[in-house]
């Protein structure tokens, strides 16, 4: 039944996890509504047929439907729509909101072409290869106007808009090669803004890392080098001690206070946006004193610092000096001393 | 029947207390830019200018004496601006995602 | 069908006595270019909608044409993109806003309630010449080689394109105040300028349906001007109100363009509700099912239209709470449509119905508006529609209502006052067949590309991939249709201009206010001061009552 | 020549209230066209608040509220030009009418003043200028060029109010505008009331709420 309405409709596969439920919505809505459009135009035939003008000029009585027909009318109307809009809102809210153990790819959309970076440092163009079965977060921003990313085979679609991350995710069930279309107008060749997901069952999958390998060997070893070339270590320490800047021991996952009482959860997307873009969220107690390395660090260096962070919040690094006592003058924290 | 008959125009006495009130009121939201009174500031300075705003309205403006059709249209036409107001600021606030300051990309061109 | 003939005794040609119409009062091109008769400046803007749906219609024909291969047949993307933007902008802005409540709504309004003319005769003409500098402001634009940005001109694209936005934008904001002064006009018309009992709820539901319009037109057309102001600055000066890179946020220019659009897209067919409020009871000899069903529906489409935009910003970042907000107000104004659907059917019941060209595009715009409506319905829903938006899905639905639905309600209305303003008789059967074709063409057009959007094929594209070839071809070919068919509405309808045999007052035995004047009507309207005894929709009493 | 009714209204206040009805509802959508400049001032003070709060420091408080009290008092006397025609005081109607027209291009004196020591100071719309080498924050962009943007559209409104008034002043001297029927003047000063309620909310706005973190 699934597969002849599919067909009948001409939807592409359900190739990812929360497709199949959102096209048994459509079918449920789509044959609702055209019962109902079907039956109010009988309805309209047979009046015409049984109530035609017999002789010219011919006068009728008046009749008003009664308030309670009209009541009825609208009530049940109104509650076949809301029954749309809840179940619509539920599997919205599931579409819109990615599972914490989701693996994260960086999309950079760019005027004609789309640019993927994956966690361990390598980044590929116009074809996102991902494993099936495993839960993909996409962190996408835009360089110049506003794209749409959108995958007709997972019904995803999310717009990609410049100044800010914005996060998608799918679910691949089968392996195969799914088409990406760009679906927010951005110019001359829209049209050939096109791409392609590849999903690999977990062998091939393995194997085609193990055929590309990444930039350097183990991901936190590259993210201490890289933090130690780009000068993180200066003010960031790995062993718990408050320093210039906040500590990295305990920061994946936890909750942050920011100035002005926002407190945000330090994930990728915080973690990526920190480097990139460190005035935006400013730590209670800490000056902004961070440089900006937008330009600076390249995707896969910015994806090995946040394995290096993310492997500190269980395993931090024994102190090998004391670092001097910095009181950040101003600051309403006071430096409480070491645990 | 002229118009000058309608007894609840504002007469010139009430037209001079008005601008009175509306100076004063002037005034306060005034010396309290200097005040650092933090997110309070929003609701006193728009509170203020709201009452000024309201002041006009009924007593320059006269839309009291108006039939009721012209005040409802010009209620209409505020609850519209409220509800455009609500409506975003609600996506804004309860959007989960930050704006960047300086954003990857989308460079502005210099002239000058 | 069997066509009971019935109802139409045309007056033979010598008895009609040479009377002093609106028509033949004066000749002169002054007496037409500075016209403040109501009559003239609705006769004026529905000879400039037929040209400018004409203007629109030929882009749209060589937008279906290029579609026929993958590759595309005519033109290269940026011509394409040129192309599909000013069919957009020239079919919203110069026909679509303006072919009801401009045309037929400034010919019938005055007439319906019982005035001499609108509230500002002056600012009508006014109204209509701002509308002209507007449309030569588009017309420039096209001249400079067309806007590439779509008919949402997003930003930040709107704001880099190096296409002639600034004229276009302009052009649009001109045209936005001609309406708002329509509207205006409209609105303070029923309001003071009611005859005696002619009270709220006896009269006529158009004069309804072109009020709240009125309503939506005035407050809804504002914020487009801003936001388009804000456009042609961008684009202009560059001063990125909506640049990120300048503190700026691209989804704020969609939530005040579509504050205005989403209304707009009410703007567009209150009218065509209106319409066929009349067309519906006049054919059905029967009072509406219930009027004041139809009456609150349209003051509920008016206000609670404004509160439902957010349904076209699912997938562009907005916060979940609005989309949650946004779908259920979207699916409340829903049920107003639903409840004036209802009405017209069960205005059938009891009747005694007679099929005229009217009735057949009231048949045409019953399937095809219901049937796109409800796929309207469908794009509400969240979830659905993240995978429908921006796709054929939503272009099929958008055309269902606006060609389906106000283009079908415009053909009717043109067929249902010809005798009211030109005084002579269509040809029925060129009506019917035409009716017929227009419906056909439109069906063949337009329901491929719900498959299409189905199969994932996105919107604006140039090219696209070659497994969608068939269902373009077939729209293409079924878009062909309705052109031929449009053409040959025109061409029966031009001729029935100077050949059709001359309609008495009343052709359809209708008891709505319009009818009680000759046709077409004297300069004043009324030869005396018109004295309503009836409901306009009681047809319980035979047509001669209506004159006491 | 007093005002005659025109032929399709029955009556003279007939006619006084559909004018005053079609300018209120034009008030209405002045109203809603400043709505969409507001709104984005909303939604980017909760974006940026710390530029915006640096974007009131850096403003002219001081030329801003010598405007306030311009437009309040200009206020005043188009009301009481109002009020003194009911009463059939022509003379002082005129006198009143155009000390609002004086004070109106005050205003727009002072406006220009304001800008051009923006200019001064290298600060210009779209984020250009010397003044963001040390301010560089993109929410003090912003506030700024929303600034000259609704600023600028007021002292367009204000520039048409000023034309208004002086073409119903030119009325009221050849007693074309009497107590007999006074609703054209009525219906400039309610314009130009607006305008000052505008300014009433654009005053606190840019220059006066430094907002949650200084």
């Amino acid at each position: 039944m699934n597969d002849l309405l599919r067909r009948l409709l001409n939807l592409p596969p359900q190739a990812s996890t929360y497709a199949r439920d959102v096209d048994f919505l459509h079918y449920f809505v789509i044959t609702t509504t055209m019962l109902g459009a079907t039956f109010v135009f009988l309805l309209a035939l047979y009046f015409l047929v049984r109530y035609r003008r017999r002789t010219p000029g011919e006068t009728t009585v008046r009749v008003v439907t009664s308030t309670p027909q009209e009541v009825f009318i609208i009530g049940s109307i109104l509650s076949l729509f809301l029954v749309f809009w809840v179940v619509g809102t539920l599997q919205y809210d599931r579409m819109m909101t990615p599972p914490p153990d989701a693996m994260t790819v960086y999309v950079t959309a760019k005027q004609w072409m789309w640019k993927f970076s994956y966690a361990d440092g390598r980044s590929s163009m116009d074809v996102l290869t991902v494993p099936e079965g495993k839960p993909v977060r996409l962190v996408m921003t835009s360089r110049d106007v506003i794209h749409s990313f959108y995958v007709p085979a997972f019904r995803m679609k999310h717009d990609v808009v410049p100044g800010r991350y914005y996060t998608a995710w799918f679910e691949a069930k089968a392996p195969g090669t799914y088409a990406i279309d760009c679906a927010e107008y951005c110019g001359v060749s829209h049209s050939r803004m096109l791409g392609e997901v590849h999903v690999l069952s977990p062998g091939d999958y393995s194997s085609w890392l193990d055929g590309h390998p990444p930039a350097t060997g183990d991901l936190v070893a590259a993210g201490r080098d890289v933090a130690a070339q780009r000068g993180c270590l200066n003010c960031h320490t790995l062993d718990g001690q408050p320093h210039i800047g906040p500590t990295w021991v305990g920061l994946y996952g936890s909750q942050v206070k920011l100035e002005g009482g926002r407190t945000v959860a330090a994930d990728d997307a915080y973690l990526t946006r920190s480097m990139m873009d460190p005035q935006a969220d400013i730590v209670v107690g800490y000056k902004s004193v961070m440089p900006t390395y937008r330009g600076v660090l390249e995707e896969p260096e910015a994806a090995a610092l946040v394995e290096l962070i993310r492997s500190l919040q269980t395993a931090p690094h024994a102190p090998s000096i004391t670092l001097p006592k910095v009181t950040t003058e101003g600051s309403a924290l006071p430096q409480e001393p070491l645990p | 029947m002229s118009e000058a008959t309608q007894t609840r125009e504002t007469s010139a006495r009430g037209l001079a207390l008005t601008l009175l009130a509306l100076l004063v009121l002037a005034g306060f939201s005034l010396t309290m830019r200097f005040v650092h009174i933090g997110a309070a500031s929003y609701f006193v300075g728009l509170g203020v200018a709201a009452i000024k705003a309201a002041l006009v309205v009924v007593f320059f403006m006269e839309i009291l004496v108006e039939k009721v059709t012209v005040r409802l249209a010009f209620a209409v036409c505020l609850s519209l601006f409220a509800l455009l107001i609500a409506l975003v600021l609600a996506d804004v606030l309860t959007r989960s995602v930050p704006p960047l300051q300086n954003p990857p990309g989308s460079a502005q061109r210099y002239r000058g | 069908m069997t066509t009971i003939d019935a109802g139409v005794v045309p007056v033979p040609r010598e008895l009609a006595p040479r009377r002093e119409t609106y028509l033949n009062v004066a000749h002169t091109v002054k007496s037409w270019a500075l016209t403040t008769d109501h009559k003239r400046i609705g006769v004026l803007y529905l000879v400039t909608t037929v040209l400018m749906l004409a203007l629109g219609g030929s882009f749209a024909l060589l937008l279906r044409t290029h579609l026929l291969t993958p590759a595309g047949a005519l033109m290269d993307s940026y011509a394409y993109n040129r192309t599909f933007t000013m069919h957009g902008i020239v079919m919203v802005w110069l026909f679509m806003i303006p072919s009801i409540p401009a045309a037929f709504g400034n010919f019938l309004l005055p007439i319906m309630i019982g005035a001499k003319d609108v509230a500002f005769p002056r600012l009508n003409l006014l109204s209509y010449y701002i509308y002209l500098v507007g449309a030569l402001w588009v017309i420039i634009a096209l001249w400079m080689g067309g806007c590439d940005t779509g008919w949402t001109f997003y930003t930040p694209y709107s704001a880099h394109s190096p296409s002639a936005v600034v004229p276009t934008v302009f052009g649009i904001f001109i045209l936005g105040w001609s309406t708002i002064a329509t509207g205006v006009n409209f609105i303070v018309t029923v309001h003071t300028m009611r005859a005696r009992g002619v009270t709220w709820f006896r009269m006529p539901l158009f004069v309804w349906a072109i009020y709240g319009t009125s309503v939506i037109q005035t407050l809804a057309t504002p914020v487009l001007a801003i936001s388009l102001c804000i456009v042609g600055i961008d684009n202009w000066f560059d001063w990125g109100l909506f640049d990120p890179a300048r503190g700026g946020d691209p989804v704020l220019y969609q939530h005040l363009f579509w504050f205005y659009s989403h209304p707009a897209v009410y703007i567009m067919i209150l009218p065509a509700m209106g319409v066929f409020s009349e067309v519906v009871p006049t054919f059905s000899h029967k009072n509406p099912a219930s009027y004041n069903a139809i009456a609150y529906s349209t003051l509920g489409i008016a206000f609670v239209g404004f509160a439902t935009w957010g349904h076209h910003m699912f997938v562009a970042g907005m916060s979940l709470f609005d989309a949650a907000a946004f779908g259920v107000l979207s699916m409340l104004v829903a049920i107003f449509s639903a409840i004036k659907v209802f009405t017209w059917v069960l205005t059938m019941r009891r009747g005694s119905v007679v099929i005229r060209t009217p009735m057949i595009y009231f048949l045409a715009f019953l399937f095809l508006f219901v049937f796109g409506g409800m796929t309207g319905v469908a794009t509400a829903t969240e979830s659905l529609d993240v995978h429908w938006h921006d796709t054929y899905f939503v272009v099929a639905h958008f055309h269902f209502i606006m060609v389906g639905g106000t283009l079908t309600a415009w053909l009717a209305a043109l067929h249902y006052w010809f005798p009211k303003i030109t005084g002579r008789m269509y040809s029925e059967r060129w009506g019917t067949v035409a009716a017929t074709l227009v419906f056909a063409g439109f069906f063949i057009t337009f329901f491929p590309q719900f498959l299409l959007g189905n199969g994932g094929m996105p919107r604006r594209y140039a090219t696209y991939a070659s497994a969608y070839q068939p269902l373009h071809v077939i729209s293409t070919v079924g878009s062909w249709i309705l052109g031929a068919s449009m053409l040959m509405t025109l061409g029966y309808l031009l001729v029935a201009l100077f050949t059709g045999e001359r309609a008495g007052n009343n052709p359809w035995d209708s008891r709505s206010y319009e009818w009680y004047t000759p046709s077409p009507p004297p300069k004043h309207n009324f030869e005396k001061e018109p004295r309503f005894e009836l409901d306009p929709y009681d047809y319980t009493v035979p047509a001669e009552r209506m004159h006491g | 020549m007093a005002e005659q009714v025109a032929g399709h209204f029955e009556s003279l206040p007939r006619q006084a209230h559909a004018a005053r009805l079609g300018m209120w509802i034009f008030l209405g959508t002045e109203v809603l066209l400043f709505a969409g400049l507001f709104v984005l001032y909303a939604a980017y003070r909760t974006e940026h608040p710390h530029g915006f709060a640096v974007g009131v420091e850096n403003n002219t408080v001081v030329w801003g509220s010598v405007n306030t009290g311009v437009l309040l008092v200009s206020s005043y006397t188009i009301a009481l030009a109002v009020h003194e025609l009911r009463r059939g005081k022509q003379r002082a109607c005129a006198l009143l009418v155009a000390t609002t027209i004086f004070l109106g291009m005050c205003f727009l004196a002072i406006k220009t003043g304001e800008y051009l020591e923006h200019f001064r100071v290298g600060l210009y719309p779209g984020g250009v200028g010397t003044f963001y080498r040390d301010h560089g924050e993109a929410g003090t962009k912003m506030f700024f060029t929303l600034y000259f943007c609704m600023t600028g559209l007021h002292a367009i409104h204000v520039v048409v109010g000023t034309a208004v008034l002086a073409f119903l002043l030119t009325k009221v001297l050849r007693r074309q505008i009497s107590e007999r029927a006074p609703h054209p003047l009525a219906i400039g000063a309610i314009y130009w009331h607006l305008v000052d309620v505008i300014w009433i909310f654009l005053w606190p706005l840019f220059y006066l709420i430094p907002g949650g973190n200084p």
